[in-house]
């Protein structure tokens, strides 16, 4: 550490990490005024902060998008890739092999995942990679002006882009469809609920899909579009609230729930999500409940929100490598080239 | 009889794809082998699974010319279905073994005709299993063969031990089986024709092997730690022998690993994990082939631009497009050149050995660290898929080469203070800082989009115009740690010849063949890298005449030459074909003795006198020219 | 006061990007253009929606000069954060209005200043309701400056009317207070500095337009059909205005459509829907930029291969990778030239104007169809995007060429017998039947692998090459049907030019500075198609000093020269600059004649001369070259 | 017509369309023998006939592999276009609007569509093109000698792969969860089966997924796997049966079913595919049931065959498009140019 850090005066509050609110901050934001992506950002930060996160132990992935352009807005101190519009997904693949000790985060959009980016986000899936990939889903194309994006409802009608004729993507259903471990939808115009699920997601080992509608002010934000604050406001039926409490004893979740039951879901790293169930028994462990869920809220054209599905027994993607315990790009020549007495024994076979 | 003709041809065995003749062809290519004769051998598939006819030819070289050659002295005939093509294609004089359940005319007098009793002699060793008889009977007709023309039955068993890794049930059982064929051979055969193997001792201190696996366990000595691959003909072979070589070679005694190989789920996601792995500090690599490689495009630009270090091996076959994907070429030279919108130049490497694919295989990761670049190794499926006879790996000269990077320690002595994007030293390539590096001040941000020396966001045109002019000079820098070429000189030479990769075999014979047969010597320039180095130029500058020899339609490396030596743009002659064969001393000697004959520039390259080569190696490749054909044939 | 400067300046406006100035911007530059006078516009603008700092330049030259010119003599500063930088780029002697509300020190005393109260004249007008008054506000400084360089306020008034369609409200409010500016201008500023606007009669006959929109007209008129696309800048404004005109030019009593245009879910589906599209007998195309064009690589191979033709409008940005989305370039023409793996050779048009879009517009389907073949056309943003003054889009002066198409009667009169890649006329080009066609015979089978001329599957060698040949002769033929280039002449000149594209301007302006300042006499050919056409060849055969000139940084076009015309290698010197500006008569000049100094081969294009002649750009640009910063800078 | 046409000839038996069964076949298969793949194809060719399709209405496509070669294996008379590794979607998508009276016939594998091809495959479905779409199914990349595919099921082992370490893809649900309106399933060891949903595929107007098992005898056929026939015969569960019936009058669904009920849905087309109800009231019309018996399936680790969900409402892609009667690719200059006199027009707007 030299004095040339940013980091926290005498004087300043400070978290378990040592560290101030301003050490997990980023850039100022270039995206527009009220836009939905930049209270993510700051709930991204408080959540850090408050989760006492290391940002080095963090690194930062996004595609390309206005929603991709946010990893600049939070945690300067984490390393970040800002990648290529869809190919978020492998690069934070490839990259989170070389120390298995750090947490990706990724920010995308409904372009940069559902569009073009369809692919690569079902397959980070199915391999359960161990990072938090979040969705700034706001149905359309911002950085390009307003285009529809592939989770833009059919028939919606935007004056300069005339009326919508597919049938949009649900996140959620495709992360279920594609088993991935943690599913959770959630608003950006509920920032409390956006920190805890992002907590949840943090504290989740393998892939943690956070879909967030977050409306474009700019291009998506008429009084019928799914995707916009009015929308949201009103058809909002949240799911159940989850409030984060630091890392305690397990408790595993039994099978049915009550009425108004509390319920907390242990996460890998032994920290606890205590669901109020606010629904029907909803339990997020139970896969079937989840499309069941979804199927209904789509049928009804009901904004869900909550934590939908959690499996916590899958082992992340770098889990089931067997890695060794020292970050592989910490390994030197020692542990990579094979012994020079090998190489008669290789030429051996050669025949 | 004639007099002998001894370790001097080719004997091409026609099969059916997927009756597990390769067995059998290995075992006679690796007997001969051991018997000290130079040999090489090459598979001809189709891009089928089973049932279509394919080719092996092995061939014999007292002088160690083992190129692929247009004429076959001895065929084996296997498959009714090529039965006609096979005998057709037997050089007068020459022999023609075939099983004998075959039942079609033999329309020729002009050779030595063998019927071999094969599924009888199968049916008579009780041992063997039913179910097992089609496999086991290929091996009558590498006794048969071993008896005819001499192949020693020690070197055969020393090769199927080698093969079964000495477990004695199957070793027996095709060994008793050749052995059979070989009797039944001695007593039922007249040796009619000219055609005998004898021992020698030219191949020792020598081993066989594929480009592919080669390529592999060089990676893996330069010490691999991601590799992210999808499967393609004819590259799959060199990631599957990673995961075959690399718990071998790389055991530990707490069983953890230190690699990962990742199947992806297409070439984007392959080299968007290897992206991501070699700008957190992994050695990163994928290997694929020209669709792959397509598809790859949009990284391939990025990782130029944001200067990520990753290896990309491009085991070429022929296109455009899905093209034959069981045939060669060295097509993707000019692609890869350019590969990316904008203004890119990739570091390429070109391998013209199984031992040079090993030894590239290590130092490909050396140069991506040290220039922060991608690097394409271009090998082709000729080098990559089959067996070749070539020096014995040597195990790297030098340590790794890890490049520019600082830790926590180097940012200590810092103070914190560095810039990714500054070029500190004046040779185009800044320092990095690589995910996981826990000091305060390590990270930075990575992004394809315009940044300054602090890897910020910017579009000021003067930094944009900055950047640029600084990787266009660590291009330049990058001319000093790519493998120089090879050269071989002659004294008197009048022409040279400038050529890269697989084609060294053929160039080689045609070089003794143009010197002996037509007075005409060469000295020969195999490029091994893309930048030129300054070897490359002294060649070109010291040369009157320069042939460009390459197996492409448009004379690839011919159009990089011109555009990098401009000044030499006029001696400089293309000498190209893309057919899908393997480059065959025939047409290297045939294509340089047309251009020096009507000595017009560029003539070879364009139009008629290249027609004329491809027709010429055509016919020599005993198929005939299609003629148009109605639509109903086409239904039929 | 000193003497006037009348119809010779530029004026930029520095705003806040999303502010809407762009209305305000338009109507100066219509109402100039209404004057006759020569004008150009261009939007430097950020990658971003709304908040960053954006400049529109104006420029106004009574010679019809109307590339880019570093030197700004009148700016508006409506933007606090781009205050200091937008003082200080006013030449001396120049003009600074800006808005009073921005509180901030005028550092300079050689230039005038004219503060304007744009907020208090705004919200004087009660007729502005609240949440209009920002972006009407903007109709201040159109009044104000209207007044100070003497622009008609009838021309405005004529501009507004278009821009809103005679909707009189709109009109009224921003024609309202474009007259509040010019008048409180009038009572409260003394003109002090000498530029000044008069009516001119230079611009009859000519229209404006950007190249997006004339490209998608051109195409309607082309007979689009199908147009699939997915978004990116500076590229969406194309397919966008295919949108906006389709429904008007391809109207039908039915109301039912004749065309579809999809918007897809990336480039690889975007081409892919435009390959099957263009297959099946449609008029097909997609559009798209750098990133997106890298992703359609894998399809450009297999249209070329498989000869099928579509139109790929490849609307330049500056890369590799993402580069600056919104900077303009011309770094795509190696790239695209070789784009694919394998030998492949792509047709590419050059347009170099807004009408050249228009034109090859339609253009490029009659020539994709006739050749059976993939056609790009590379415009940039420059062209793309900005607003040019043009001669008027001219009806297509030929019927449509759809090239060798076989329906059923056809067939009939064939008695079913033709063969699908038969070349059969000996032009290269076979005949095709598409999907639909009811006759038993029509159908064949098409793929990206190898295949005879009835299209049958086969990996014979020969038939390989004798495919491959084909196409080479195809290419070949293209040379009769791609357009011939631009050539203008000077007697007596001593050197020539080569360009292509939206460098036009920038060199006619340079042409005439070296001329008459330098005695230095030019010819000029503009290159407006690959492959290059016989009058090319003359040109660079008839020139002993060849410049060719272009927005990228290795010279591309220059590459394809040299490999075309190797003979002419050492007489071609490449020019090259690419920083993301467009293109300025400075640099063209500069470059030209610091070449012309050093007289040796190629100097301009590597090294030292053409770094300066980037800085000296640079700098004109009014940034500082960027100096390393600490890490804890990167942090701020 | 000419003499030269392989039609059929006097005595031999012909359809309605005036063909014999020779005029619905392509050429000899060069797969290897005994694969699943080639007695689809004749399935295929049989049900073709059986339905009086004009070869010439009908257009082949494929993108790479074993299961992509066999449109070379049916139907000679028809065009067909073998495009490339995961890209036939967006060909066929193309191709599909130059003549809105053709009807689509796709053949894919499982890593033509699920790896490479995930993203075209949900966007063709988003889009309702009008295609039948089988997916040859076997879990492996047959062509490239048999490396795990998206399908293989998470821990399976194959002696040259070792253990599939990643979650399978599943088709059907893929489709549901892509609103897909035709999703079906069957097991090429069943040819009476395929054959029925090939007939109702087809009728559907609108996108026809057809995933069926299709073992790959040479690279994925021990015992314990999912798509061999050794698994199949034991594990499969037949839905229900479905038998085809030439068009007649309609006959729309109503709601619930009931046991051993026979249920008929009416395709776009008026002909009919009756329903015969094996299990627990199963309703094809209810994507919600749909879901669940995936769901259900998937847990079980069942092989859910039949008709699994149809919905014959949605407009097909080119019907949304509102195209004009005559093909597309049959218009000429008059109906593409516009006339002479619009250009002035035109340059008045360029200002
Ligand atoms: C290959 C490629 N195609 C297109 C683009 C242009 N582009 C940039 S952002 C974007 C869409 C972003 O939409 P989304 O992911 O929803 O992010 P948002 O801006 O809505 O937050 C597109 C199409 C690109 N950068 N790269
Ligand atoms: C872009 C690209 N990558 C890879 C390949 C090589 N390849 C050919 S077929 C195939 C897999 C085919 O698997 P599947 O679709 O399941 O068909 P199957 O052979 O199993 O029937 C692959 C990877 C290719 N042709 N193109
Ligand atoms: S355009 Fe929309 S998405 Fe982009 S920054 Fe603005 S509000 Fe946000
Ligand atoms: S390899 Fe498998 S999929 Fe391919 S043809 Fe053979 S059996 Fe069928
Ligand atoms: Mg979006
Ligand atoms: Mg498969």
């Amino acid at each position: 550490m030299t004095e040339t850090l940013p980091m926290a005066g005498a004087n300043i509050q400070v978290n378990l990490a040592g560290l101030s609110k301003n050490d997990y901050r980023g850039n100022p934001s270039t995206l527009c005024q009220g836009c939905g992506h930049n209270s993510i950002s700051s709930q991204i930060v408080s959540a850090m902060y408050e989760m006492d996160v290391v940002p080095e132990s963090v690194v930062k992935f996004s595609g390309i998008g206005c929603s991709s352009k946010s990893p600049t807005y939070f945690l300067n101190r984490s390393f970040g890739f800002n990648s290529l519009h869809g190919r978020m997904p492998s690069v934070a693949t490839g990259a989170l092999f070389a120390d298995h000790a750090i947490k990706g985060i990724g920010v995308s959009g409904d372009g940069d995942t559902a569009s073009i980016g369809m692919g690569q986000f079902k397959h980070i899936m199915r391999r359960n990679a161990n990072m938090l990939y979040i969705i700034e889903n706001n149905g359309v194309y911002g950085l390009t002006k307003g285009q529809f994006s592939a989770t833009a409802e059919e028939g919606l009608n935007l004056k300069k882009q005339g009326t919508n004729p597919y049938m949009p993507v649900d996140i959620c259903m495709e992360a279920l469809a594609s088993n991935a471990t943690f599913v959770a939808r959630s608003f950006a115009g509920d920032p409390k609920q956006v920190k805890e699920l992002l907590k949840a997601a943090m504290a989740h080992r393998g892939i943690a899909i956070l879909d967030i509608i977050s409306p474009c002010v700019t291009f998506n934000n008429q009084e019928n579009a799914y995707h916009s604050y009015a929308w949201g406001k009103d058809h909002e039926e949240p799911l159940h609230e989850i409030s984060y409490v630091a890392p305690r004893n397990e408790i595993i979740l039994e099978e049915a729930m009550k009425e108004g039951e509390v319920r907390e879901v242990t996460m890998h790293d032994g920290s606890i999500v205590i669901l109020k169930n606010l629904d029907k028994g909803y339990d997020p462990t139970n896969r079937f409940e989840a499309l069941r869920a979804l199927e209904e809220a789509q049928r009804n054209n009901w904004l869900l929100t909550g934590l939908i599905y959690v499996d916590t027994d899958k082992p992340a993607l770098t889990d089931i490598y067997n890695l060794v315990d020292t970050p592989l790009n910490r390994l030197t020549e020692v542990d990579l080239r094979p012994a020079p007495e090998t190489i008669n024994k290789v030429n051996a076979l050669m025949f | 009889m004639v007099n002998k003709i001894i370790n001097d041809f080719s004997i091409t065995v026609g099969t059916v794809n997927g009756s597990g003749s390769s067995t059998a062809n290995t075992t006679i290519l690796r007997a001969l082998f051991k018997m000290g004769i130079p040999v090489s051998g090459k598979n001809l598939f189709p891009s089928n699974i089973q049932g279509l006819p394919t080719w092996y030819t092995i061939r014999v070289n007292k002088d160690g010319f083992i190129a692929r050659r247009e004429e076959q002295e001895i065929v084996v005939a296997m498959n009714p279905t090529s039965f006609a093509r096979d005998l057709a294609s037997v050089r007068p004089g020459g022999a023609f073994f075939y099983a004998d359940d075959i039942k079609q005319p033999i329309t020729r007098t002009d050779v030595m005709t063998y019927a071999m009793p094969v599924k009888a002699l199968v049916r008579k060793d009780q041992t063997i299993p039913s179910d097992f008889r089609d496999l086991v009977g290929n091996m009558v007709y590498v006794g048969a063969l071993a008896q005819m023309i001499g192949i020693d039955l020690d070197a055969i068993k020393k090769a199927l031990e080698f093969h079964f890794k000495g477990k004695q049930k199957p070793i027996d059982m095709n060994f008793n089986t050749v052995v059979a064929g070989a009797e039944w051979a001695k007593t039922n055969l007249e040796k009619k024709d000219p055609y005998f193997v004898e021992p020698m001792n030219k191949t020792t201190d020598l081993i066989m092997a594929d480009g592919n696996t080669a390529a592999a366990i060089g990676s893996i000595y330069g010490g691999v730690q991601f590799a992210a691959w999808y499967p393609i003909t004819p590259a799959s072979s060199l990631a599957e022998a990673l995961n075959d070589y690399l718990p071998q070679l790389r055991k530990r005694e707490d069983g953890k690993h230190t690699y990962a190989v990742v199947q992806a789920e297409d070439e984007l996601a392959a080299i968007g994990m290897t992206v991501g792995a070699g700008w957190s500090g992994l050695r990163a690599m994928t290997s694929t082939s020209g669709p792959g490689l397509s598809l790859m495009t949009e990284f391939a630009g990025m990782a130029y631009f944001a200067e990520v270090p990753i290896v990309v091996w491009d085991v070429q076959r022929i296109g455009p497009s899905t093209g034959l994907p069981t045939r060669t070429s060295q097509g993707d030279l000019t692609f890869v050149n350019f590969m990316g919108h904008g203004d890119t130049q990739q570091i390429m490497l070109l391998p013209g050995s199984a031992d040079e694919c090993f030894e590239f295989g290590w130092r490909a990761f050396d140069i991506a660290e040290h220039m922060q670049a991608p690097v394409f190794v271009l090998s082709d499926l000729d080098m990559g898929m089959n067996q070749w006879m070539c020096k014995p790996f040597q195990y790297p000269d030098r340590p790794m080469d890890r490049g520019k990077i600082l830790w926590e320690k180097d940012l200590d002595e810092l103070k914190g203070s560095w810039a990714r994007y500054l070029d500190k030293d004046g040779d185009g390539i800044a320092y990095r800082t690589v995910p996981g590096n826990r000091h305060p001040m390590s990270s930075y941000f990575t992004r394809g989009t315009g940044h300054d020396e602090n890897a910020r966001y910017s579009e000021e045109a003067p930094v944009w115009a900055h950047n640029m002019d600084r990787l266009k000079r660590k291009f330049e820098t990058a001319k000093k740690f790519v493998p120089a070429p090879a050269i071989y000189k002659t004294k008197g030479a009048t022409i040279g010849i400038i050529a890269y990769g697989s084609t060294e075999a053929a160039i080689n014979e045609a070089r003794f063949q143009l010197e002996i047969e037509h007075g005409l010597k060469s000295d020969y320039l195999r490029v091994r890298a893309v930048p030129f180095t300054d070897e490359v130029k002294k060649f070109v500058e010291s040369h009157d005449q320069l042939y460009v020899v390459e197996m492409n339609r448009d004379g690839q490396l011919h159009q990089l030459l011109t555009i990098e030596y401009p000044e030499a743009a006029q001696k400089l002659k293309s000498i190209a074909l893309g057919d899908g064969m393997p480059a065959s001393a025939r047409w290297v000697r045939e294509g340089i003795l047309e251009a020096e004959k009507k000595n017009v520039k560029k003539s070879v390259k364009v139009s008629s006198p290249k027609k004329k080569a491809v027709k010429k190696s055509a016919a020599s490749r005993k198929s005939a020219k299609p003629s148009p054909k109605s639509k109903k044939g086409a239904k039929k």
